[in-house]
């Protein structure tokens, strides 16, 4: 038997402190997902970083070519476990996009909450997994406990926790089931309980600011030039928001506040995650009292045998991650000609890895990784 | 200063390009290998300074592969898709890598899954696959199911273990 | 893991290496360059060792069954010992399986470990007809690069 | 032959302690995260299954190391007293425990460094750093109260705060306690200041190649570490009670406090944290100094 896996390799002998590779490799407990960068390092600093992607690589734009339009709809959310559902509006408003058609008000409101419900567990998700990078593990076991209310809902509502394939060309699936949002109500409401506690624990410990202070900065121009987008790209300072933007389902209705913050760095990116969390919350309650009543779904046939005419679209959504793109082409066939992907951690990932980590000491690399929220698999895809 | 959709339009029709508009925040412009590098950097002087997306298509059966180009303007509103045509057989087509530093990125993926090389980007060594010794993934000619099926005898069905 | 349904109560946690691992929980789809660190795993995990195999994709390759980047069947790479079937499995079921793997231990059933070590040229075979393509597989469309043997490195 | 066979008795009683504070703390950090947690026998379970696992070792001084890590914390166990008598009786067991307790983690940081994986060695050398942070304000205090009880005995100590719970040292000289709970945070590498078992950074640093029966000696070197350190800051400050039912009582009162603070707390980076404790419990232990001379 060999070696352990990381090995001690001397790449070059720079005035002789052997710089010596480690992993921070695919199975790593401070790693989120399945993602690795090979570090070259000098003692505890990292000195050169290749990233080491594609271990969650399954070809999504390949298999997406080879199903029917509505087949993709159970394919497509499994490209970011933790924020599944802007993938599917995503999806299915580049195919309404194409055809032409215009979803019922009803729809575009389920829409958007279900979209905001999943930026919560994705926000819950993320700073749990920032807190447990820090070694604060009490906060990831809460508010995962938090998350599971939201999943129950879900379920309720489409049957399934994670994957909820509820969005379908034309609208959404089925009606909320009665009794489903006074139940909503109540676990908002307790949500916002507990961000008293978030805040005590995660948010006001003086050595979670002493961690992350400073810790990857970003300047308000380069979160721009580097494609930076969602929470990270606001805490920069720069005021952008797809739901404002470009606004699809019903955020041309809802008044959706752009929150941004002068910093840049791994606090202010937690902290604005925990501010946008709060607006979420209202976010939806707001789209609750504007939910105007009538049918769920435009009556497109059979949709098996859905034809999208021949056309072109690009769709962006604002998921918990930043813009999540989907360019499709149809040549008027049974299946999708061509479906591209634009994840949002691509470029926080690969890119700011580069820029950010060579100098950075190997204790501060998870902490990093969790505060700019990368999601491997949509880098990979 | 904020352009609103339609003088945009107007401005690229002077600059002697097919534009056709495509939804209300999307326009679409063919532009030809030779002068996508001055259209990008005069599409980021009139403030699309985002880039969000790089990838291609392969029309098979014309005998060409489109690039496209996301571009997105926070200050317009607007989004561009500027499509390049090139050729199948010799697929090579100018880098902009120092326009946009993530294109580094979205490039070498592009070149992993169509084999288009990026003439002066320095580093497209594969990304995502390993060992990989068939075409490009990503090519209309390329069949993953038959791939499946030879290499890890995948069984349509799932079939029985 | 999850606070509303523990397993830290059977006292199952996650550990930090292979070396501190019993079981090596594979969750989910497996892709060529996970497999080649799942089998690293796997041999750098001190006997007796048992593989938990985690939603239907690793049992027929579930929803990527026909994706030229994963493999179908994870038993013909390495041992397993149980596999909990579901594309995202329950959690429910996945902590009745772990409860039904503390049962074969128990009685002596569960021991896949022993079996890659009595047919490890079966084993090794699939891993190198995977790994080690010297060739490419839909062989006569043009190839990009014509070197032939690659190791894994 | 008594002698040894009461050795061995204070050995394992030190190790079935050490190994009960283990479980309760887990179960109490569980409680507190809301979940169910694991039974308080947990330890003893995990500990009994990792030496009946097969352990991988690299080589000879990997074997060593481990050994040593071990017996040199029971050989500081054997310096102090517990509820009255101790193992070996010497006039200044103080000192001694304080040489002693470096022995057991060089025996670790000499057998995991030959293991040769990257991560381990900076797991060691924050470990080492790690120590001289936190030694630097424990021994100050130390040498506080030596100065104040005259004697270097912890004996003496213990027995001069005898009577009611007013004379106490915590209660006479409460800033000196102060620095010396947070030197004990340190010591038994509970957050914030466990960077050298930091899973998230470098995968559980010394112990990532410790496999099998390995794991088990750390999981015993961690139980007398924790048994060894509670009953120094009993005898120093709290008395050293009478009968061992209180005094076990009284460690388990100071082990609940570090594990209640570890539940809330992330860690410091390595140089955070010696500057930390170079800094603030060392402010305290100087403070206490002035005033116990003066």
């Amino acid at each position: 038997m060999d070696a352990p896996s990381y090995m001690l390799t001397k790449i070059a002998e720079k005035d002789d402190l052997a710089v010596y590779e480690l992993f921070f490799g695919p199975n790593h407990p401070g790693m989120h997902g399945n993602f690795g960068y090979v570090l070259e390092m000098i003692g505890t600093e990292i000195v050169k970083v290749r990233p080491n992607a594609g271990q969650l690589h399954r070809g999504f734009e390949k298999l997406m070519e080879q199903k029917l339009w509505v087949q993709n709809i159970a394919l497509v959310p499994r490209i970011c476990v933790v924020d599944p559902d802007p993938n599917e509006v995503a999806y299915c408003t580049a195919i309404e996009k194409i055809m032409g058609i215009e979803i019922p008000d009803r729809a575009k409101f389920i829409r958007t909450i279900t979209l905001e419900m999943s930026r919560l567990t994705s926000f819950l998700m993320g700073m749990g997994a920032l807190g447990a990078a820090l070694g604060l593990y009490t906060p990831m076991y809460i508010m995962t406990a938090d998350r599971d209310l939201i999943l129950d809902l879900f379920e309720w509502l489409t049957g399934g926790r994670i994957y909820h394939i509820f969005n379908i060309p034309g609208g959404v699936r089925n009606d909320l089931p009665e009794g489903w949002v006074d139940r909503l109500n109540k676990v908002l409401d307790h949500l916002e309980k507990r961000l008293i506690e978030y805040d005590k624990i995660l948010f006001e410990n003086p050595i979670v600011h002493k961690r992350l202070k400073g810790l990857g900065y970003v300047s308000k121009e380069d979160a721009v030039r580097f494609g930076l987008t969602g929470p990270n790209l606001r805490a920069s300072g720069n005021p952008y928001d797809v739901r404002v933007d470009d606004p699809y389902a019903a955020y041309a209705y809802l008044d959706v506040k752009v929150i941004i913050q002068e910093g840049g760095d791994a606090l202010t990116r937690a902290v604005q995650v925990r501010i946008e969390f709060e607006e979420t919350i209202k976010l939806i309650r707001q789209a609750l009292k504007l939910m105007p009543e009538g049918e769920v779904r435009l009556n497109l046939g059979n949709l098996a045998m859905l034809k999208v005419p021949k056309g072109e679209a690009y769709a962006k959504v604002e998921s918990s991650k930043g813009e999540f793109g989907y360019y499709v082409v149809s040549d008027g066939g049974m299946k999708p000609y061509r479906v591209a992907v634009r994840g949002p951690s691509l470029p926080a990932g690969l890119l700011l890895a580069q820029k950010h980590l060579p100098k950075m000491k190997i204790d501060d690399v998870a902490a990093w990784m969790g505060s700019l929220a990368i999601c491997p698999p949509d880098i990979d895809k | 200063m904020k352009l609103s959709k339609e003088e945009i339009i107007d401005l690229l029709k002077q600059r002697g390009l097919e534009v056709n508009d495509l939804y209300p925040t999307q326009i679409s412009v063919i532009v030809n290998k030779e002068n996508l590098i001055n259209h990008l950097v005069y599409l980021k002087s009139i403030g699309f300074d985002h880039l969000s997306f790089i990838n291609a298509v392969d029309f098979i059966d014309e005998g060409e592969f489109e690039l496209v180009y996301h571009v997105w303007s926070y200050t317009n509103k607007v989004h561009v898709l500027n499509k390049v045509r090139i050729d199948r057989n010799d697929p090579k087509i100018p880098t902009i890598v120092d326009l946009w530093e993530q294109a580094q990125f979205y490039e070498q993926e592009v070149h992993e899954f169509f084999g288009i090389v990026f003439e002066g980007n320095k580093d497209l060594s594969p990304l995502f696959l390993e060992n990989w010794l068939d075409i490009p993934p990503l090519r209309k000619d390329f069949d993953t199911r038959e791939f499946s099926i030879r290499l890890f005898d995948a069984k349509p069905n799932g079939g029985d273990r | 893991m999850t606070s509303r349904w523990d397993v830290e109560r059977f006292g199952i946690g996650p550990m930090a290496t292979p070396r501190q691992a019993d079981v090596l929980l594979v969750t989910g789809y497996v892709s060529l360059k996970t497999l080649k660190r799942i089998i690293r795993t796997y041999e750098q995990m001190p006997e007796p060792k048992w593989v938990l195999a985690f939603g239907s994709c690793t049992v027929n390759g579930g929803i990527y069954w026909d994706s030229y980047n994963t493999i179908t069947n994870l038993a013909e790479y390495i041992p397993v010992d149980i596999t909990v079937s579901g594309c995202m499995p329950r959690p429910e079921a996945v902590m009745d399986a772990l409860q039904t793997l503390m049962k074969m231990i128990q009685s002596g059933e569960a021991g896949a470990y022993k079996k890659y070590k009595e047919n490890y040229e079966y084993y090794k075979a699939n891993q190198d007809r995977v790994l080690r393509k010297t060739y490419p597989i839909l062989g006569e469309k043009l190839i990009q690069n014509e070197e032939a043997a690659t190791s894994i490195e | 032959m008594i002698e040894i066979l009461r050795v061995f008795l204070f050995g394992f009683f030190a190790i079935f302690i050490g190994l009960f504070f283990m479980g309760i703390g887990r179960k109490i950090i569980a409680r507190i995260q809301l979940r169910l947690g694991p039974p308080f026998y947990q330890a003893f379970l995990d500990v009994g299954k990792l030496f009946s696992r097969k352990s991988i070792t690299h080589n000879f001084v990997m074997d060593l190391g481990m050994v040593m890590s071990l017996a040199g914390l029971v050989a500081t166990m054997l310096f102090v007293p517990i509820a009255g008598h101790t193992a070996i009786k010497t006039s200044s067991n103080l000192i001694v425990i304080m040489y002693l307790m470096a022995i057991g983690y060089l025996g670790m940081a000499m057998a995991v460094a030959a293991s040769g994986n990257p991560n381990a060695t900076i797991g060691v050398s924050r470990a080492l750093t790690m120590m001289l942070g936190y030694e630097v304000p424990f021994f100050t205090v130390m040498l506080g109260l030596i100065i104040i009880n005259g004697t270097s005995s912890l004996e003496l100590i213990a027995n001069s705060q005898a009577g009611s719970i007013l004379n106490w040292n915590m209660i006479k000289f409460p800033l000196g306690f102060i620095a010396a709970e947070i030197a004990l945070q340190a010591m038994m590498g509970e957050k914030p200041f466990d960077a050298m078992i930091a899973p998230a950074e470098i995968a559980s640093g010394p112990m990532v190649e410790l496999s099998g029966k390995y794991l088990g000696l750390a999981f015993l070197t961690h139980a007398v570490s924790i048994f060894v350190e509670t009953a120094i800051i009993v005898n120093l400050f709290m008395g050293g009670a009478s009968n061992i039912f209180t005094f076990v009582l009284k460690q388990f009162e100071i082990y609940l406090i570090t594990v209640i603070i570890e539940a809330v707390f992330p860690r410091f980076k390595i140089e955070q944290a010696v500057k930390f404790l170079w800094t603030v419990p060392m402010s305290i232990a100087l403070l206490q100094l002035v005033l116990i001379v003066f």
